[in-house]
C-alpha cells in the first residue's frame, strides 16, 4: 500500500466519517440512546472538519486522490475535483443539520440503530458518489445508495411505505442497470474513461458520433431515474411515505442530488461542454427539463397533502439544474451549479417544518394548516422563507439561481428558456403562496376572532426547531450575500469559468 | 463409419426414451431405462476404441449400468413399499394438491 | 458616515421590525411613525456623501438618488411618518401587522435608493408582497378578496417585470439603471422589453385595465394602509418606467401615444365610476385610478420627446409628490371623521378635505395649481400642439365633481356620539390630529417651495396659469355639481353604483374558471400520463398478476410427459441447428 | 499432480469412511474429511497459479479415459465447491438444535457428491465426465429421494431419471464424436471436427445432455420439486453446485476450440433459450407463494443469464467467458445463503410461505440481513460479485455486437430485484400476520444465522476483490489471450499442456 500520506488518505478519511458510524451504530443495541448520539453527532462533524481542510488544501493547489485496483484495467478512484468539492461540502453540511434533526425526530422511534445505520451508510454513498474519479466507482456507489435508502424509505413497515419501497426499488434498480450498460458501452468503445480527461472521447467523435449519443441518452436516463426527470419520476411522491428525516435526505441532500450531480459530471467533466455542443446532445435535455419543470409544478399545484405537494415542487425545481445543464453558458452553467447548493438548503428547510408540523400538531395536509404561523412562528417563519426561495423571490437564494438561469439561457440564444422559467415561478408561487396565506393570514380552526394568540409551546425541542432555522436563515444569508468570496455563487462562477472556458 | 449397429443401438436409446416418459407402470419405466443405458453404451463400445481402452469401457459401463439400475429398482420399490401403487410421476411433487 | 446616511433609511425600519415583534404593545408602537425618519433625513440633506460601495451584499448593490428620487423620497417618508402615528391600533391588535407595515416600507424606500435592477427588483417585490398584509389585516371575506386580486396581480406585475429586466440585461454593460436603459434603447427586441416594463409597472400604477386591484385593496386595508398605498407605493410604477425606459436615449412615438392615450382613458373613467360610488373610500381609490392617469400621460409625453424628457420627468415627479400628499391627507380624514365626536374637530377635518379637495382640482395658489402648471408647460415643450392641455384641464373639472361628490358623502356621515370615544382615548384623538394637520400644512407648502429647490430644471410658473387657468375648471366643476344636484333632487334618478373594481369581477371569473378546469383537468391527464409511463414496476406488477395462465402453462410444463417430449424437441433444434448450415452448405 | 490426485481422492474416501461409521461419528468424519480436502483444494489453487495448468492422466498414454486438467477454471469451480459443502456440512451440524438434523445417510452421499464434482469440473476426456455426472446424478437423487415423505421420493425419482436421461444422451454423443473424430480428449477434438457429420451429431446430443442438466426452461421439469422440497442441508448444495457443473463442461466443450464448428444459429438458439429462462423463472418467481419456490425458480433464471453468455463464449469473446464463469461462482454463494437463512426464518417465524415473512427482520436480525445482502449480490448491484459478472456481460455483448444480451441483462436484473424485492419487502414490515409472536426484547444471536451471513458477505468480498478470482480464471481460459484456437497437437503425461490453453502461467500481479 502506498504510505499513506494525507494528499491520498484524505477522500477515504472523508468516506470513513460515514462508514465507521454506520458499522459502529449497527452493533449498537437499541436503548443505548446517548451512544448512538454520540457517534452520529460525531461523524457528522468530523465530516464538515475534514471538508474545511479540503478546501483550504484545494484552495492552496493541492490535489488529492486516491486509487485502487477494482478490475483489470478499471480503477476505484476517489478525486476531489472542483464540481465534486461543492458537492461533498453542500452533503456533509446538510447532514449535519439533518443528523440533529433525525436524532431530535425519532425520539422515541424504534428500529433507531437500523434507522441510523443505514443513514450513515447512505452519505458515505453521497460522498462517493460526490468524490467518484471515473463511471465504474460512480456507478458502484449510486447503487450503493439504491441500497442503502430503501431500508430508510420503508422504515415505518407499513403497508404504504412498502409499496412506496417497492416503487422505488424498482425505478432504481432499472435506472442502475441502464446506467450499467451506458458505461459497459463507453467502456468497450474507450476503454476506462475518467473524468476530466477529455481526449478518449474527443478522438471517437468522428467514428463513432452516433454510439456516443446513445451512450448518452442511456447515462442520461440511467441518471435520470434519481433526477426524476418526467417519465421516470413516478417513485419520488411515492416515496413521501419515509419520516421527514429521509425524505430531506431524499429530496435534498442525497439520492435526487446524486441524479442531477450525476447529469452535471456526465455533461461537464466527461463529455465536456464543447462536445456535447458539437453531438447537439443539450437541446433535448434542455426539453427534457423544461417539460419535467412545467409537469412538476402543475402537479404539485393539484395536491393537499403537504409532503407530496414538496414532492412534485421537487420534481420540477430539479429539472432547474438540468435546464442549467443544458445551458450553454456561462450565467447558464452558474445557474446550473449554484441551484445544486440552493434547492438543496432550500428543500431541506422545507421538510424539515413539513415533519415538525406532522410531529408535534399532527398536520399532514395543507387544508389542516390554518393559522400554525402563530403556534410554531420560527419553523414557518423558516418554511415561508424557505418556499418563498422555491418561488425565486428576491433576496432569496432561489432568485439568484433564477436570474442566472433566465441570463443564462438568453446568452446562449434560448431565449424561450426565460418563459418556462417564468412560467414555473408563476406556478410555483400558485401553489406557495396560498400556503404561506393559509399559515400566516387564516385563523386556526374553533378560535374566534381576535381571541389571544395561542401560546407558543409547540417548538420545545431545540434538535428539531434548530436545523429548520439554521437552513432557514442560510437561504436568506446565500441570497443575501451572494456577492460574497466564498459564497455559493462565486464558487460555482469560478468552475463554470473553466466548464465553458474548456 | 455409421454401421447398422449404429443404428441399432441409436433405437434402442430412443426407444428406451420414449419407454421411461410414457409408460405409467414401474416395470416399464425400469425397462426402457435399461434399453436406454444399453444404447448409450452399446454406442460408446461401437466407436472403435483399441483394445484395451474397449476391455476398460466394457467392464466400466456394465458396473456403471448395474449400479445406476438397481439405484432406480431401490428407489420404485420403496415407493411401491410404502402404498402399495407405483409412483406417479406425470404431475410436479411441488403441484400435488 | 456615508454608510449610516445612506442605509439607515433601509436598516431603521427593519431594526424597528424586529423590536415589535420580539415586543410588540402599546410601549414601542410609536417607534412605527419614526421609522421613515431616516428615509425623510437623506432626503432633505441630499446625497451630500458619496453612495457607499457594498460588493459583498447580493449582487454588488448600488445606491444613487437624485432630484426625482429626492423629491419622492421625501413625498414616501412623510406620508409613511404621518401613516405611521395612526397605523399604531392596529399594530397593537395583531402582532404581524407592524412587521408587514416596516416591509413594506423598507421596500419602499429601498426602490427609490436603489440604482441597480437587481436591488431595485428585490426592493419593489419585497414591497409588494409585504403590502399583502396591510391589505388582509381585518381578515373578512371582502379584505381577504381583495388581497387575492391584489396578489394575483402583484405576482403577474413582478413576473413581467423580470422578464423585461432579463431581456434588457443580456445586452447591457452592467446592472446599473442607466445601463439598462441604454440597452433597452438599442437592443434587438425593444418592443418587446418596453411592453413588459409598461404592463410591469403599470399594474401598479394602476394604468386602466391593470387598476383592479386598487378599488378593492383600499377599501379593505386599514385607512393609514390606504394612505400610504395611494400615498407613496403606487408611486412606485413612476419610478420603474423614468428609470427604466429610455426615456432620456430615443423618441418612441409608437408607444408615447399609446400611452398619453391609456393616460387620458384612465383620468376620464377613473372619475366616471368614482362619481357612482358611495363608499368615500372606493372614491378616493378612482381618484387615485384618475391622478395617476395624469402621471402615466406625462410619462407619455417623456417618451415623445427625450430631448424634453428631464422636464417632463421633473412635472411628473412633482405631480406624484403633490397628489400623494394630497390623497394622503383625503385618507386619513375619511378615516378619522367617524372616530371623533362632532364639534371643531370635525369642522377641522372637513376643513381639510376641502382644501385637499380644492388642490386636487387644482385651485389657484393650491398645490394642485403649480403641479398642473408645470404639468402644462411640459406638455407645451415636449408636444406644441395645444390640445393635449385643453384635454388635462378638462380632467381636473371631473376632479371638482369627483371632490363636490366626496364631501356630499362626508357630510352624510353622522358623528359618533362622544360618549362612545372614552375619557383616555378623547385625550389620544387630539394628540392623532396634530400630524394630520401637519400633512395638510406641508401640502400647501411643500410642493411650491421644496420643488423648484431640489428640481432646478423646472421653470417658475407664470402668474396667469396660477390663477386665471387654474380657476376655470374649478368654477365649472362646482356650477356642474350644484346642477346635477338640483337635477336629481328633483327627478330622483339613482345613478346605479358600478360594483367596485369593475373588471375585476369578470377577471376572477375567468381565473376561477381556469384554475376549476385546471384542477379537474389535472388528475385525468396526470392518470393518463402516469399510465402511459407506469415505468417498469407496474409492468412488473401486471407481469406478476396476470391470470392463472402463467400457473397453468407451468403445470403442464411441468407434466413428465411433456418433460420427455420437450428433450426431444430441443435435441431435434440442437441437432438441426448444428448440421442446418453444414446440409445447405456452410 | 499429486494435488490433483488429492483433490479427487480424498472426498471419495471420505464417503466412503463415513458410509462405513456407525450413524453417531458420521457428521465428525465428513468434517474432517472436508477440512482435508479444503486444504488440497487451497494447494491445488495455488499450484495453478504458480505454474499454470496441469494435468494428470490415470490410465496412462493408451486408456482414453482417467486425464484430469487442473487450470484455473477447474481449481476455482474446487475450491468454490469445497467452501460451500463445508459451510452446509457446518450448518448440518448445528441445525438439529431447531431443524430435524439430516438422515444419517446425509453424510456419505454429501461427500460422494463432492468427489463427483470435483471429477467433474478437473475432467479433459469425454467419458470420464460422463461417469463423474452419473455419480453426481446419483448422489444428489438419492439425496433427495431418501429424504423421507412419498412427495419427495417423486420429486427425486423425477430428477434422477432426468439426470441419467441427460447423461446417457451425452454418452451417446461422446460415442459418435469419439467414433468420427477418434479421441475423446476434449482438448484434441479442434480441428477435426469439421465436415464430419457424426462428430456434429455427437456434439448436438452432448450438448442436449447438459442443457437438460444445467437445466434450461423447457427442460426445466424436474427443478423446481427437487430443489425447492430438499430438505435445508441439500438444497444449497443442489442449487448452488450440481447446477453449475454442467455449465462448466458445457463451457469446456464450447468454450474451447470447438467454438469454430459453431453455428450462428446454434449461439443465438442457446442464448435465446437462456432468455427465455430469465423471463420465465423470473416470472414464477414472482408468482410463487412458498420462499423455497421463488428460490428454486431464481436459480432458473439465474442459470438463463448463464446460458446468455454462451452466444458470446461462441462469438470468441474472452469477457463473456469470465463474465459467465464469474457468475456461476458469485451466484453460488449468495444462493446458498439465501437458502440457509430462509429455512431458519421459516423455523422462527413458523411457516415458509412468503407472506409468513412478514417482519424478519424484527425476529431474527441477521438472518434477515444475510438475505438481504445475498438479494443484493443476486440482483448484481455493486459492490457485490454478481456485478463483476454483470459487467463483464454487458462488456461483451456490446463487444460482440449482439446487443440484444445486454437488454436481456437488465431485463433480467429488473425481474430479479421485483422477485426478491417481494422478500425483502416482508423482511422489513412492522405490521403483518406475525404480531401473535412476541417480538423478542433483544432478538437472539444465532450461532447458526453466521453461517448464512458468511456466504453473503464472502459474495461482498469477491465484488470488491475481484482481481484475485480475475487472475486465476486467467489460466487455462481457452479465449483468456484471445490466443488462436488451433492446437499443435502434441502432449505428454504431466507437461504443462501446450495445446491452445494459455501457455505460459500469467503470474499473479
Amino acid at each position: 500500500m502506498p504510505e499513506l500520506d494525507l494528499n491520498t488518505a484524505l477522500p477515504v478519511l472523508l468516506l470513513l466519517t460515514s462508514l465507521v458510524p454506520a458499522a459502529v451504530i449497527f452493533l449498537l443495541a437499541e436503548e443505548q440512546e446517548r451512544p448512538r448520539r454520540i457517534v452520529n453527532m460525531a461523524g457528522a462533524l468530523a465530516k464538515v472538519a475534514l471538508t474545511g481542510v479540503l478546501i483550504a488544501g484545494v484552495l492552496r493547489g493541492a490535489e488529492y486522490e486516491w486509487r485502487r485496483a477494482l478490475l483489470p484495467g478499471i480503477d476505484l478512484v476517489l478525486r476531489v475535483d472542483p464540481i465534486p468539492l461543492l458537492f461533498v461540502t453542500l452533503s456533509s453540511l446538510l447532514w449535519l443539520t439533518t443528523t440533529m434533526y433525525a436524532i431530535g425526530y425519532l425520539e422515541q422511534g424504534e428500529r433507531r440503530s437500523r434507522f441510523f445505520g443505514f443513514f450513515s451508510l447512505c452519505v458515505t454513498a453521497t460522498i462517493g458518489i460526490a468524490l467518484a474519479g471515473n463511471l465504474v466507482t460512480f456507478l458502484l456507489f449510486y447503487e450503493l445508495l439504491t441500497i442503502a435508502t430503501y431500508p430508510l424509505v420503508v422504515h415505518k413497515g407499513d403497508r404504504k411505505a412498502l409499496i412506496g419501497g417497492r416503487a422505488y426499488l424498482l425505478y432504481s434498480v432499472t435506472g442502475g442497470a441502464v446506467l450499467l450498460v451506458g458505461i459497459a458501452w463507453l467502456h468497450a468503445l474507450a476503454g476506462p474513461v475518467e473524468f476530466l480527461d477529455y481526449v478518449p472521447l474527443a478522438g471517437l467523435v468522428d467514428a463513432h458520433a452516433t454510439s456516443l449519443t446513445w451512450i448518452f441518452v442511456l447515462l442520461v436516463a440511467g441518471l435520470g431515474v434519481k433526477t426524476a426527470v418526467v417519465p421516470l419520476h413516478g417513485w419520488l411522491p411515492k416515496a413521501m411515505v419515509a419520516p421527514a428525516p429521509v425524505s430531506s435526505l431524499l429530496h435534498a441532500v442525497a439520492v435526487v442530488k446524486a441524479g442531477a450531480y450525476g447529469i452535471v459530471r456526465v455533461v461537464y467533466d466527461l463529455y465536456g461542454l464543447a462536445l456535447a455542443q458539437e453531438l447537439q446532445l443539450l437541446t433535448p435535455l434542455l426539453v427534457l427539463a423544461a417539460v419535467t419543470i412545467v409537469y412538476g409544478s402543475l402537479r404539485a399545484l393539484a395536491q393537499d397533502d403537504l409532503k407530496r405537494r414538496l414532492a412534485y415542487s421537487t420534481v420540477s425545481q430539479l429539472s432547474y439544474i438540468v435546464l442549467g445543464v443544458g445551458i450553454a453558458s456561462l450565467a447558464g452553467v452558474t445557474g446550473g451549479l449554484v441551484h445544486l447548493i440552493h434547492q438543496g438548503i432550500q428543500k431541506v428547510t422545507l421538510f424539515y417544518c413539513a415533519g415538525n408540523l406532522s410531529k408535534q400538531l399532527g398536520v399532514t395536509r395543507i387544508s389542516q394548516m390554518r393559522g400554525v404561523g402563530r403556534r410554531m412562528p420560527l419553523t414557518m417563519g423558516a418554511f415561508t422563507v424557505a418556499a418563498l426561495g422555491m418561488i425565486g423571490i428576491p433576496p432569496t437564494a432561489g432568485f439568484v439561481t433564477k436570474w442566472h438561469l433566465g441570463l443564462g439561457g438568453l446568452q446562449a440564444g434560448q431565449g424561450w428558456v426565460i418563459w418556462i422559467l417564468l412560467l414555473s415561478s408563476v406556478l410555483n408561487a400558485a401553489y406557495f403562496l396560498p400556503v404561506i396565506g393559509r399559515i400566516w393570514f387564516l385563523r386556526p380552526e374553533g378560535e374566534e376572532a381576535g381571541a389571544p394568540t395561542m401560546e407558543r409551546d409547540h417548538e420545545r425541542d431545540p434538535w428539531l426547531v434548530l436545523p429548520a432555522v439554521a437552513t432557514g436563515v442560510s437561504v436568506l444569508v446565500v441570497g443575501l450575500l451572494a456577492g460574497a468570496p466564498l459564497s455559493p455563487l462565486n464558487w460555482a462562477a469560478s468552475i463554470a469559468g473553466e466548464v465553458v472556458g474548456s | 463409419m455409421i454401421s447398422a449397429l449404429h443404428w441399432f443401438a441409436f433405437a434402442f436409446l430412443v426407444g428406451g426414451g420414449v419407454a421411461l416418459f410414457r409408460s405409467r407402470r414401474r416395470r416399464h419405466r425400469l425397462e426402457g431405462l435399461a434399453a436406454l443405458a444399453l444404447g448409450g453404451a452399446l454406442l460408446t463400445l461401437l466407436s472403435g476404441p483399441d483394445r484395451a481402452t474397449a476391455a476398460a469401457v466394457a467392464v466400466l459401463s456394465s458396473l456403471t449400468l448395474a449400479g445406476l439400475l438397481a439405484v432406480a429398482a431401490a428407489m420404485e420399490r420403496t415407493a411401491r413399499r410404502e402404498s402399495a401403487s407405483d409412483l406417479a410421476l406425470d404431475r410436479d411433487p411441488l403441484r400435488w394438491s | 458616515m456615508n454608510l449610516v446616511l445612506w442605509l439607515s433609511p433601509i436598516l431603521v425600519p427593519l431594526t424597528v421590525g424586529a423590536v415589535l415583534t420580539l415586543r410588540p404593545g402599546r410601549g414601542t408602537s410609536w417607534l412605527l411613525a419614526a421609522a421613515p425618519a431616516p428615509a425623510l433625513l437623506l432626503a432633505v440633506i441630499g446625497p451630500v456623501l458619496p453612495a457607499p460601495e457594498l460588493p459583498w451584499l447580493l449582487l454588488e448593490p448600488r445606491l444613487a438618488l437624485d432630484g426625482v428620487g429626492r423629491v419622492l423620497l421625501a413625498l414616501t417618508a412623510l406620508v409613511w411618518i404621518v401613516a405611521g402615528v395612526y397605523a399604531r391600533s392596529e399594530a397593537e391588535q395583531r402582532g404581524g401587522y407592524a412587521d408587514w407595515w416596516l416591509l413594506s416600507l423598507t421596500g419602499n424606500i429601498g426602490l427609490l435608493l436603489s440604482d441597480d435592477i437587481l436591488t431595485f427588483y428585490t426592493a419593489f417585490v419585497v414591497m409588494t408582497l409585504a403590502a399583502y398584509g396591510l391589505v388582509v389585516h381585518t381578515r373578512t371575506v371582502a379584505a381577504r378578496r381583495a388581497g387575492r386580486v391584489y396578489l394575483v396581480l402583484g405576482v403577474a406585475g413582478e413576473t413581467l417585470l423580470l422578464a423585461g429586466l432579463l431581456l434588457a440585461a443580456t445586452d447591457a454593460a452592467g446592472l446599473r439603471m442607466n445601463d439598462i436603459a441604454a440597452a433597452v434603447a438599442g437592443s434587438a427586441n425593444r418592443d418587446v422589453i418596453v411592453g413588459l416594463l409598461l404592463a410591469g409597472f403599470g399594474i401598479k400604477a394602476g394604468v386602466i385595465g391593470l387598476h383592479i386591484w386598487l378599488p378593492l385593496a383600499h377599501p379593505a386595508a386599514p385607512f393609514a394602509a390606504s394612505a400610504v398605498l395611494s400615498g407613496a407605493m403606487i408611486k412606485a410604477g413612476l419610478v420603474g418606467w423614468l428609470r427604466l425606459l429610455p426615456i432620456g436615449e430615443v423618441a418612441l412615438p409608437g408607444w408615447s401615444q399609446l400611452l398619453v392615450a391609456l393616460g387620458l382613458a384612465t383620468a376620464v373613467l377613473g372619475v366616471a365610476i368614482g362619481l357612482t360610488q358611495r363608499s368615500p373610500k372606493v372614491l378616493l381609490a378612482y381618484s387615485s385610478v384618475s391622478q395617476m392617469g395624469f402621471i402615466t400621460l406625462l410619462v407619455g409625453v417623456a417618451l415623445a420627446a427625450p430631448e424634453v424628457a428631464p422636464v417632463v420627468a421633473a412635472a411628473a415627479a412633482v405631480y406624484a409628490l403633490h397628489h400623494g400628499i394630497a390623497k394622503a391627507v383625503l385618507f386619513l380624514a375619511v378615516g378619522l371623521l367617524p372616530r371623533t365626536g362632532a364639534g371643531w374637530r370635525r369642522n377641522a377635518l372637513l376643513g381639510g378635505v376641502v382644501a385637499a379637495g380644492l388642490a386636487l382640482a387644482g385651485a389657484p395658489l393650491s398645490s394642485g395649481a403649480f403641479a398642473k402648471a408645470w404639468m402644462k408647460q411640459a406638455i407645451d415643450l415636449a408636444l406644441p400642439g395645444g390640445n393635449l392641455t385643453r384635454l388635462a384641464s378638462l380632467a381636473a373639472v371631473g376632479t371638482t365633481l369627483l371632490m363636490v361628490r366626496l364631501l356630499g358623502l362626508l357630510l352624510r356621515t353622522q358623528p359618533t356620539p362622544e360618549s362612545s370615544t372614552a375619557g383616555g382615548d378623547r385625550s389620544r384623538a387630539a394628540a392623532r390630529l396634530a400630524p394630520w394637520a401637519s400633512l395638510v400644512v406641508a401640502m400647501f407648502a411643500l410642493a411650491p417651495l421644496a420643488a423648484p429647490a431640489l428640481l432646478p430644471v423646472l421653470a417658475p410658473p407664470t402668474a396667469s396659469s396660477l390663477l386665471r387657468e387654474a380657476l376655470w375648471p374649478v368654477v365649472v366643476g362646482v356650477l356642474l355639481a350644484a346642477g346635477a344636484a338640483l337635477v336629481q333632487r328633483r327627478i330622483g334618478v339613482r345613478v346605479p353604483e358600478v360594483w367596485p373594481g369593475d373588471l375585476v369581477v369578470l377577471g376572477e371569473r375567468v381565473v376561477a374558471g381556469t384554475a376549476r378546469g385546471l384542477r379537474a383537468a389535472a388528475p385525468p391527464i396526470a392518470t393518463a400520463f402516469s399510465r402511459a409511463t407506469a415505468g417498469p414496476q407496474a409492468a412488473a406488477l401486471a407481469l406478476g398478476r396476470t391470470d392463472e395462465g402463467i400457473d397453468r402453462l407451468e403445470d403442464r410444463l411441468t407434466r413428465w410427459r411433456t418433460g420427455g417430449a420437450m428433450v426431444a424437441l430441443v435435441a431435434i433444434a440442437v441437432t438441426a441447428a448444428l448440421l442446418l448450415p453444414d446440409l445447405t452448405g456452410r | 499432480m499429486v494435488v490433483i490426485l488429492a483433490a479427487l481422492v480424498l472426498p471419495l474416501l471420505g464417503a466412503g469412511l463415513t458410509a462405513v461409521l456407525a450413524p453417531r461419528w458420521r457428521a465428525p468424519s465428513t468434517l474432517a474429511t472436508l477440512a482435508l480436502t479444503l486444504v488440497a483444494a487451497i494447494a491445488l489453487v495455488r499450484a495453478v497459479l504458480h505454474d499454470g495448468a496441469h494435468q494428470v492422466r490415470l490410465g496412462g498414454d493408451e486408456l482414453a479415459i482417467g486425464l484430469f486438467i487442473a487450470d484455473g477454471l477447474s481449481s476455482a469451480m474446487v475450491l468454490l465447491s469445497v467452501v460451500v459443502t463445508l459451510h452446509v456440512a457446518a450448518f448440518a451440524v448445528l441445525q438439529s438444535r431447531e431443524l430435524p438434523a439430516p438422515r444419517t445417510s446425509y453424510w456419505p452421499l454429501a461427500l460422494a457428491l463432492l468427489a463427483g464434482l470435483h471429477g467433474l469440473f478437473l475432467a479433459g476426456d469425454l467419458l470420464t465426465a460422463y461417469l463423474m455426472l452419473e455419480v453426481v446424478a446419483v448422489a444428489g437423487a438419492a439425496m433427495v429421494a431418501w429424504a423421507g415423505g412419498r412427495r419427495l421420493l417423486a420429486a427425486g425419482t423425477r430428477y434422477y431419471y432426468a439426470e441419467l436421461v441427460a447423461s446417457v444422451t451425452f454418452l451417446a454423443g461422446a460415442g459418435l464424436v469419439w467414433t468420427a473424430t477418434g479421441t475423446t480428449v476434449i482438448a484434441e477434438l479442434p480441428g477435426r471436427l469439421a465436415d464430419e457429420p457424426t462428430a456434429l451429431v455427437g456434439l448436438a446430443l452432448m450438448t442436449v445432455g447438459l442443457l437438460l442438466k444445467v437445466p434450461v426452461v423447457p427442460l426445466h421439469f424436474w427443478l423446481p420439486a427437487a430443489h425447492a422440497l430438499a430438505p435445508t442441508a441439500v438444497s444449497p448444495l443442489l442449487s448452488g453446485l450440481v447446477v453449475k457443473s454442467a455449465f462448466v463442461v458445457l463451457l469446456r466443450l464450447w468454450g474451447g476450440a470447438t467454438a469454430e464448428v459453431a453455428t450462428p444459429v446454434l449461439a443465438q438458439l442457446l442464448g435465446a433459450l437462456g432468455a427465455v429462462a430469465i423471463l420465465w423463472g423470473g416470472l414464477l418467481a414472482l408468482r410463487s407463494q412458498r420462499v423455497k419456490q421463488v428460490v428454486a425458480y431464481s436459480t432458473v433464471a439465474q442459470l438463463g443469464l448463464l446460458l446468455v453468455a454462451v452466444p458470446m463464449v461462441l462469438a470468441g469473446s474472452a469477457d463473456a467467458w469470465k463474465g459467465g464463469v464469474f457468475h456461476a461462482i458469485a451466484h453460488a454463494l449468495p444462493k446458498a445463503a439465501v437458502l440457509l437463512a430462509v429455512a431458519l426464518l421459516a423455523v422462527s417465524l413458523g411457516g415458509d410461505t412468503v407472506d409468513r415473512l412478514e417482519g424478519a427482520a424484527a425476529h431474527r436480525p441477521l438472518a434477515a440481513f444475510a438475505v438481504g445482502l445475498a438479494a443484493i449480490s443476486l440482483i448484481g448491484l455493486p459492490p457485490t460479485g454478481g456485478f463483476v459478472a454483470k459487467w463483464y456481460l454487458v462488456v461483451a455483448s456490446i463487444t460482440t455486437g449482439q446487443w440484444w444480451w445486454a437488454a436481456t441483462i437488465v431485463l433480467g436484473s429488473l425481474l430479479t430485484a421485483a422477485y426478491l424485492a417481494r422478500l425483502l419487502q416482508r423482511c422489513f414490515s412492522s405490521a403483518g400476520r406475525n404480531h401473535h409472536l412476541d417480538v423478542p426484547a433483544s432478538p437472539q444471536r444465532h450461532g447458526i444465522d453466521g453461517i448464512a451471513l458468511t456466504l453473503a458477505t464472502s459474495a461482498l468480498v469477491l465484488g470488491l476483490y475481484p482481481n484475485l478470482l480475475l487472475g486465476l480464471l486467467e489460466i487455462g481460459a481457452p479465449l483468456a489471450t484471445g490466443v488462436p484456437l488451433l492446437t499443435d497437437g502434441s502432449f505428454g503425461a504431466d507437461a504443462p499442456l501446450p495445446i491452445g490453453w494459455s501457455t505460459e502461467a500469467s503470474a499473479h500481479a
